[in-house]
């Protein structure tokens, strides 16, 4: 019983109730498969999730809207550096993680220099980021090089290579958010900036460090996903500007900061992805598929209400 | 004369490769003729972002320029008829082209995409005499082109009742999201032997159904350099046969020309048509040579060419 | 006193948060003509039992009348009472100006044209509990002052306004005030009083209550262990009363002045003098209240603790005056918010201990008695001055140098506040550098120097013996008529 | 007299236009006209309603992420059955604003997270959308449509509209019990409370306000375009929040200004124009919007100095 008091139970019976409901129109004929393919889909939500926690986690007003565009970037250059050889990977993904630091830094640059709200900061930043995209190749999609294609489309004893790193990025994030000094600051920070500010916080540099963090996840994600689907595109990223802070908030995490869970986010990943394949799969057509997306979401989060713990009350 | 005139085009989206060479083409084509004098200015302008009120905002400053013409690629064929409107009343022409606009006083370049949905079946059933289960990827709901093309392909299979079209996801074009769909439904699918699609998605569908080691159906291509590449190695390693289809982004040339010839007095007819642009396994080869790595199977107008439509038409 | 039905009455009230146990049986009545100290330490239970009567709380044993008829009692019931509240935590919206909030407060008054008479009714009811208070009724609340917040507050209370106030609760309401101010507002009780109105005042000030109460209700541990005529308590009686074991404070407790030591830090304001401290000294902040000794504390504190990259060990540690802003943080335990200070020392190659978070945290709670039964609790759970007491805890196990205290007593019992006395003069004993705002002159007694401040700016030094409470009062009044000092 | 935190705040958005706006008659001298004044400002009007209908929500510490999604829905009603037949169309309207109200009791009653819930009710408002119209079309109301191109003396229509727009929202936020009542939910929901009010009806009506002058929007927005699609005003959403922000709002606290959304509105507005103005080429014109932004925002800077000083001294 109190695992259904935890926050972020919910995320992952909606996703279990929505996987059974998809494999029963087949009669459980597509188990494996939509597994399968649920967790490598969920694995690029769950990485940009990730970072987006712990910007939300920084309190009311902060969330990161260059995500998108930081994948796009990363994922352009870095595949046109790589240009197909093999021997260019891990430069190549030092410098998609290197963009996605520096598109970081210059979030917090612009959020404490000019004291701009985060999410206008961010997302105006984004449009910079945007054009520099199209600026480097003008949306000419490079293969990526081939060992990076096997590897990003392959499976460790059935399961998905990329579920397996994202799972790795989760284990680590989930020390880092409940075990660490840090994970405590940006938690504290989360809820009342000056009350951790006179803790004797260095709260600039905590959320400098979570920005950052983000826009790497988010470089990484690019990354990962241009090598996946055989090229970065220039709109490639524009899913995720919904999907990660939906993963973060449908996983039980506060979006009023200061209260976030990393289970959730897997839970919410899947459970997005499997709630479109079973409408699909149920031949909804575009109206009623999304009406049936939102009741759902709205659904989910009321049957966290339900049963867990008030969230309002001093 | 035209040689004091100046010709904007206004285009809504900037994100995919496909308006990327549209841009690109409009450029490589405006630049002489404005170097040797036979307009004034030829400049492009793109809104931050896909909407159709960005859009008319964007047309009421061009109005407020003092441009001649206007060159459009519309986000919407009704919504940006206000603005449209009164670019006519202050003297203004407009040519529309690929997303025409319905406002009488325009111009309209159209593709027929109804019948570039309907071509695509009747090359399954002229391969495929016994039919079968498809699956069609769609566009973006809501806009347009994706309803047409859609409305053909239903055609296509009215009129080749062999085929059920047993799947329908929304790939918006690209070949990442059309990926993530297609392998979500994949697994709760029966037997597929074609994919009919949009154009963009071609690719991103052809990867899903090698992740899920399904056989691979005949998927019709969009003219994109990756879709042809990956139809190429299909071909020279199996004797893989499609077809590929789409509309060439260099209309927005033939554009251009028209315009030019309205404004030098010609009688013009208020729509025109062009043909898209099919590749087939025979001129695969040819249209995989002359189109640039990672963009988009093209052709450029000129002069001639535009008079020649011009002159079919009326 | 009277036959008259009490305007309010609780019998034997009952109330549990969970484990605790915040009344244990309480009875009460309230009379018109009354002020009723109510006294008690720190968790007893007063503030639970000013939500009782205010109808926020439900009661979960005992019952309660008023007009001496039993009454479904909510806050409306309470209101139409004419039952007015000044909660020991700020309860104005920051974000309106104090004529909206007079519009909040005063729900029925008001018709559709009420600016211009909310500004006249918020004006008059500060006017007449507060003097020449200076306060623009058009200004935003959270660009006042704490203590002018608390003015409107309290101001607002007494104002006439909707069903006429018959009994004014004040939970703390003089912790943010200076002596001046808190003496005309409790002047304006005697006022109230004796036109036949009644108040119940909770202070932990103790000459507050035996000068202003008519009637004195000792709490402790969620019940009532003394209630008698206030003329019948003295303050050693008083003390005795509320279980508390502490003496009364000893100047000699005061350590040997570490008088040439040079200086820990120095900091210079724009005007008047720099204010300077040595190591083991404690250096207090006086003047009168919102005259730049917070800002003080700010500005020393924004110099010496790192915004961007914070070292092993912190160079300074503060203690939050306005508690709920820049104090707790609300969603964590008590533990939790105890030890944040001090994460760089628990932690183990990036990761808390937290078994060395356990130890250290519980050593705090018994050191200075924090009333839990659980350190894993939320921290709100707690009562407001053991809020405050994990504040100070905190700052002491961050291990900083230097300790900078913002009127850190608020709402702090009278036991405990000898307790933590102890423990700065132990401190300061061991090299610790405290500076310390208060509103309470007496306090700047215990110190080894002070700053009185005026205007933004330190204009006198007193060190030693000099700290007396008729010098810092000169010197905060010189060059103004003396309005306050009468 | 000082001047007052709350007009500092107001200050940074008026001067921003101002600024923008000498920017694009520097650039553009025909824009300094009547007509070319309407055609600069006048697909603000919706914005600037949308950018109201945010600001409720944000004056009761909440964020609405579905406000582009209702827009559209709006707009997709008021081109099909407002049109057709505009007894029904009207119906759907107003039982879209007791929805908006619904969705304001559900979030208080329940306690959830305003975010998660507009976020969800955003497929649905535009799955309706695409459900009205899987296809651009409709047509505007021809009283409508004369409404949103009336030509009144002196001032154009798209300053004229802003002006009463502002002014009405504001007589509501700032002048009203009800406007007090939803600041102070905002402020200090508990102290509400605890004076008798209903914070439940408090929130209802603000919600039901915000759908209100969102459905506004989307009909001004069929008025000028003539017609709907079921993405017309997706973008809303992100430039309305952005527009009460540039307008001195804060996400927290009930700190809102009803004449500082709207001029932060058409602020965004104009910042658009500016860049076309301007003609940069086609890879950076993207790039320059978000450059614009952050200058606009930048004017905050030197302003909160100011504020700072005015609250010290
Ligand atoms: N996101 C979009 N919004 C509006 N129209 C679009 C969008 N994407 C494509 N189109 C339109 O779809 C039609 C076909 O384009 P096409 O699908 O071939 O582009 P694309 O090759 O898919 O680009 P990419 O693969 O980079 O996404 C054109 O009319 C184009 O303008
Ligand atoms: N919401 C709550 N949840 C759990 N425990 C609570 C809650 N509110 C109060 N308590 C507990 O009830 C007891 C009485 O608290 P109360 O606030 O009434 O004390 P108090 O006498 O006002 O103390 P102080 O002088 O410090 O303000 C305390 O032990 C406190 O921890
Ligand atoms: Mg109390
Ligand atoms: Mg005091």
């Amino acid at each position: 019983m109190t695992l259904l008091r935890k926050p972020w139970i919910w995320a992952w019976i909606a996703a279990i109730v929505v996987y059974a409901a998809t494999i029963a129109a087949t009669a459980g004929a597509s188990a494996a498969g939509l597994a399968q393919a649920a967790f490598t889909f969920a694995a690029f939500s769950v990485i940009v999730g990730l970072g987006q926690m712990f910007v939300i986690t920084l309190g009311p007003g902060n969330v990161d809207l260059s995500i998108p565009a930081t994948m796009t970037l990363a994922g352009t250059v870095s595949l046109k550096l790589m240009d197909t050889a093999d021997a260019m990977a891990l430069p190549g993904l030092a410098v998609a993680l290197g963009i996605g630091a520096g598109v970081g830094f210059a979030n917090y640059a612009l959020i404490k220099a000019l004291r701009i709200p985060p999410i206008i900061a961010t997302l105006a930043l984004s449009f910079v980021v945007q054009s520099a995209a199209i600026w480097t190749n003008r949306g000419l999609r490079i293969k990526p090089p081939e060992t990076l294609a096997a590897f990003s489309t392959g499976n460790l004893w059935g399961i998905p290579n990329l579920a397996i790193v994202a799972s790795l990025l989760t284990l680590a994030a989930w020390v880092l958010l409940e075990r660490s000094a840090w994970g405590r600051r940006v938690t504290a920070i989360g809820q009342s900036l000056p009350a951790a500010r006179r803790a004797g916080i260095a709260v600039h540099g905590v959320r400098l460090s979570a920005y950052v963090l983000c826009a790497t996840l988010a470089g990484l994600c690019g990354f990962l996903l241009s090598c996946f689907s055989g090229g970065a595109a220039l709109n490639m990223g524009a899913e995720y500007l919904l999907i990660s802070i939906a993963v973060v908030v449908i996983g039980g995490s506060s979006v009023a900061g200061g209260n976030s869970n990393v289970p959730g986010i897997w839970g919410a990943a899947l459970f997005l992805f499997l709630v479109v394949s079973m409408l699909n799969t149920y031949g909804f057509g575009a109206g009623p598929r999304m009406i049936l997306t939102g009741l759902i979401i709205i659904a989910v989060i009321l049957a966290a209400s339900l049963r867990g713990p008030a969230s309002r009350g001093m | 004369d035209t040689s004091d005139k100046r010709i904007a085009l206004s285009n809504n989206y900037a994100g995919n490769s496909w308006r990327q060479a549209m841009l690109t083409s409009w450029e490589t084509v405006t630049g002489p003729a404005v170097e040797a004098g036979i307009v004034a200015a030829a400049d492009a302008f793109t809104t931050a972002e896909n909407s159709a009120t960005e859009q008319a905002a964007q047309i009421q400053n061009l109005i407020l320029q003092g441009y001649d013409a206007i060159v459009l690629n519309a986000a919407s064929p009704t919504a940006l008829n206000g603005a449209v409107r009164e670019a006519c009343d202050a003297g203004v022409t407009v040519v529309s082209f690929d997303g025409i606009v319905t406002e009488p006083c325009a111009w309209r370049i159209a593709v027929d995409f109804r019948e570039m949905g309907r071509v695509q079946v009747e090359y399954l059933a002229d391969r495929l005499p016994e039919g079968g289960n498809l699956l069609e990827i769609r566009g973006l709901a809501g806009v347009f082109v994706d309803d047409e093309i859609s409305a053909g392909i239903h055609a296509g299979v009215e009129q080749y009742p062999q085929f059920t079209i047993v799947g329908s996801v929304h790939g918006d074009w690209a070949q990442d999201v059309a990926q993530r769909a297609v392998a979500g439904i994949l697994p709760s699918l029966p037997e597929i032997v074609g994919v009919v699609t949009q154009g963009g998605d071609g690719y991103g569908a052809a990867q899903a159904f090698q992740a899920a080691g399904r056989p691979m159906p005949i998927i019709i291509m969009g003219n994109r350099q990756d879709e042809l590449l990956w139809w190429k190695e299909q071909k020279d390693a199996s004797g893989y046969e499609t077809m590929s289809v789409s509309i060439a982004p260099g209309v927005s040339t033939l554009a251009f020309w028209v315009a030019q010839q309205i404004l030098d007095g010609r009688e013009v007819p208020k729509d025109l048509v062009v043909p898209f642009l099919t590749i087939t396994q025979d001129t695969l080869e040819a249209n995989l040579e002359t189109t640039p790595v990672g963009g988009v199977a093209n052709v450029e107008y000129t002069l001639e060419d535009a008079v020649a439509v011009i002159e079919d038409a009326g | 006193m009277s036959d008259a039905p009490a305007l309010l009455s609780v019998t034997d009230a009952r109330l549990r948060f969970g484990e605790v146990t915040a009344l244990d049986g309480v009875s009460l009545a309230l009379r018109a003509g009354e002020c009723l100290g109510l006294v008690g330490h720190n968790g007893a239970g007063k503030s639970t039992l000013v939500n009782v009567l205010n109808g926020g709380l439900a009661l979960q044993g005992g019952s309660l009348r008023a007009d001496g008829q039993p009454v479904r009692w909510d806050v409306a019931a309470a209101r139409a009472l004419g039952l007015r509240c000044v909660f020991q935590e700020l309860s104005l919206c920051p974000n309106l100006t104090v004529a909206e909030n007079a519009r909040i407060l005063h729900r029925g008054q008001f018709g559709l044209i009420w600016r211009a008479e909310a500004r006249r009714l918020a004006k008059a009811a500060l006017d007449a509990v507060f003097p020449g208070h200076g306060i623009d009724v058009r200004a935003q609340v959270a660009s006042l002052a704490l203590a002018q917040r608390q003015m409107v507050e309290i101001a607002l209370a007494f104002a006439e306004a909707g069903p006429p106030p018959r009994l004014v609760i004040l939970d703390e309401p003089t912790s943010s005030l200076d002596a001046s101010i808190a003496r005309q507002l409790l002047s304006h009780v005697r006022r109230f009083v004796a036109a036949g109105g009644s108040v119940v005042l909770i202070s932990h000030i103790l000459s507050e209550v035996l000068e202003t109460a008519t009637r004195i209700v000792v709490m402790k541990d969620g019940q009532v262990v003394a209630d008698r005529p206030a003329a019948e308590f003295t303050p050693a009686g008083l003390v005795a009363a509320m279980g508390s074991t502490a003496q009364e404070r000893r100047r000699a407790e005061r350590g040997a002045a570490p008088a040439a030591a040079a200086p820990l830090v120095v900091h210079a304001l724009p005007r008047g003098l720099p204010v300077r401290v040595a190591a083991g000294e404690v250096v207090g902040l006086t003047g009168l209240a919102g005259h730049g000794q917070t800002e003080l504390l700010r500005a020393l504190h924004d110099r010496l603790a790192p915004a961007w990259a914070a070292g092993r060990r912190p160079a300074v540690a503060y203690v939050a005056g306005d508690r709920r802003h820049d104090g707790i943080l609300p969603l964590w335990s008590i533990r939790r918010n105890l030890t944040v200070s001090a994460l760089s020392a628990l932690t183990r190659r990036g990761l808390v201990d937290e078994r060395a978070e356990r130890a250290a945290a519980e050593a705090w709670r018994s050191r200075i008695g924090i009333r839990s039964p659980d350190l894993g609790l939320p921290i709100l759970s707690l009562s407001g001055g053991n809020q405050q007491k994990v504040l100070f805890a905190r700052a002491l196990l961050a291990g900083a140098p230097l300790v900078l205290m913002d009127d850190p007593m608020r709402g702090v019992d009278v036991g405990t506040k000898q307790e933590v006395y102890g423990i700065i003069r132990a401190e300061a004993a061991a090299g610790r550098a405290f500076v310390w705002y208060s509103s309470e002159i007496e306090e700047m007694e215990l110190c080894d120097r002070v700053y009185v401040f005026r205007e933004g700016a330190a204009a006198a030094e007193l060190a030693g013996a000099q700290i007396t409470e008729t010098a810092i009062l000169e010197a905060s009044f010189a060059g103004h008529p003396a309005e306050g000092a009468a | 007299m000082r001047p007052t935190a709350d007009l500092i705040r107001l200050a940074v958005p008026f001067l921003a236009l101002g600024a923008l706006l000498a920017g694009v008659f520097w650039l553009q001298p025909r824009a300094m006209s009547y007509t070319g004044l309407n055609l600069l400002f006048n697909l603000a009007v919706p914005i600037a309603l949308a950018t109201l209908a945010q600001m409720f929500v944000i004056a009761v510490n909440d964020l609405d992420l579905s406000m582009g999604a209702f827009v559209s829905f709006a707009a997709c009603v008021t081109a099909t059955f407002l049109h057709d037949t505009p007894l029904l169309g009207a119906l759907i309207l107003f039982a879209a604003v007791a929805g908006y109200a619904l969705l304001g009791v559900i979030i208080h009653l329940r306690g959830l997270p305003a975010i998660v819930v507009t976020l969800g009710m955003s497929f649905v408002w535009l799955g309706l959308a695409v459900m009205i119209l899987p296809a651009p079309g409709g047509a505007a109301p021809g009283w409508l449509r004369a409404l949103m191109t009336v030509r009144p003396p002196l001032l154009p229509m798209a300053l004229a509209a802003s002006i009463l727009i502002a002014l009405a929202a504001h007589l509501i936020m700032a002048r009203s019990s009800l406007g007090v009542l939803i600041r102070g939910v905002g402020g200090n929901e508990r102290s509400v409370a605890r004076a008798g009010w209903s914070v439940l009806g408090a929130k209802a009506a603000a919600y039901a306000l915000a759908g209100l002058f969102g459905v506004l929007a989307g009909m001004a927005l069929v008025g000028l375009t003539t017609s709907a699609d079921a993405n017309i005003a997706l973008r809303y959403t992100l430039l309305s929040i952005a527009g009460v922000i540039l307008g001195g709002g804060e996400f927290v606290g009930g700190r809102v200004s009803a004449v500082g959304a709207v001029v932060g509105a058409l602020t965004l507005t104009l910042a658009g124009s500016f860049l076309s103005f301007l003609r940069l080429s086609p890879d950076w014109q993207i790039g320059a919007q978000g450059a614009i932004l952050i200058l606009v925002l930048a004017l905050r800077l030197g302003l909160d100095a100011l504020e700072r000083r005015g609250v010290r001294a």
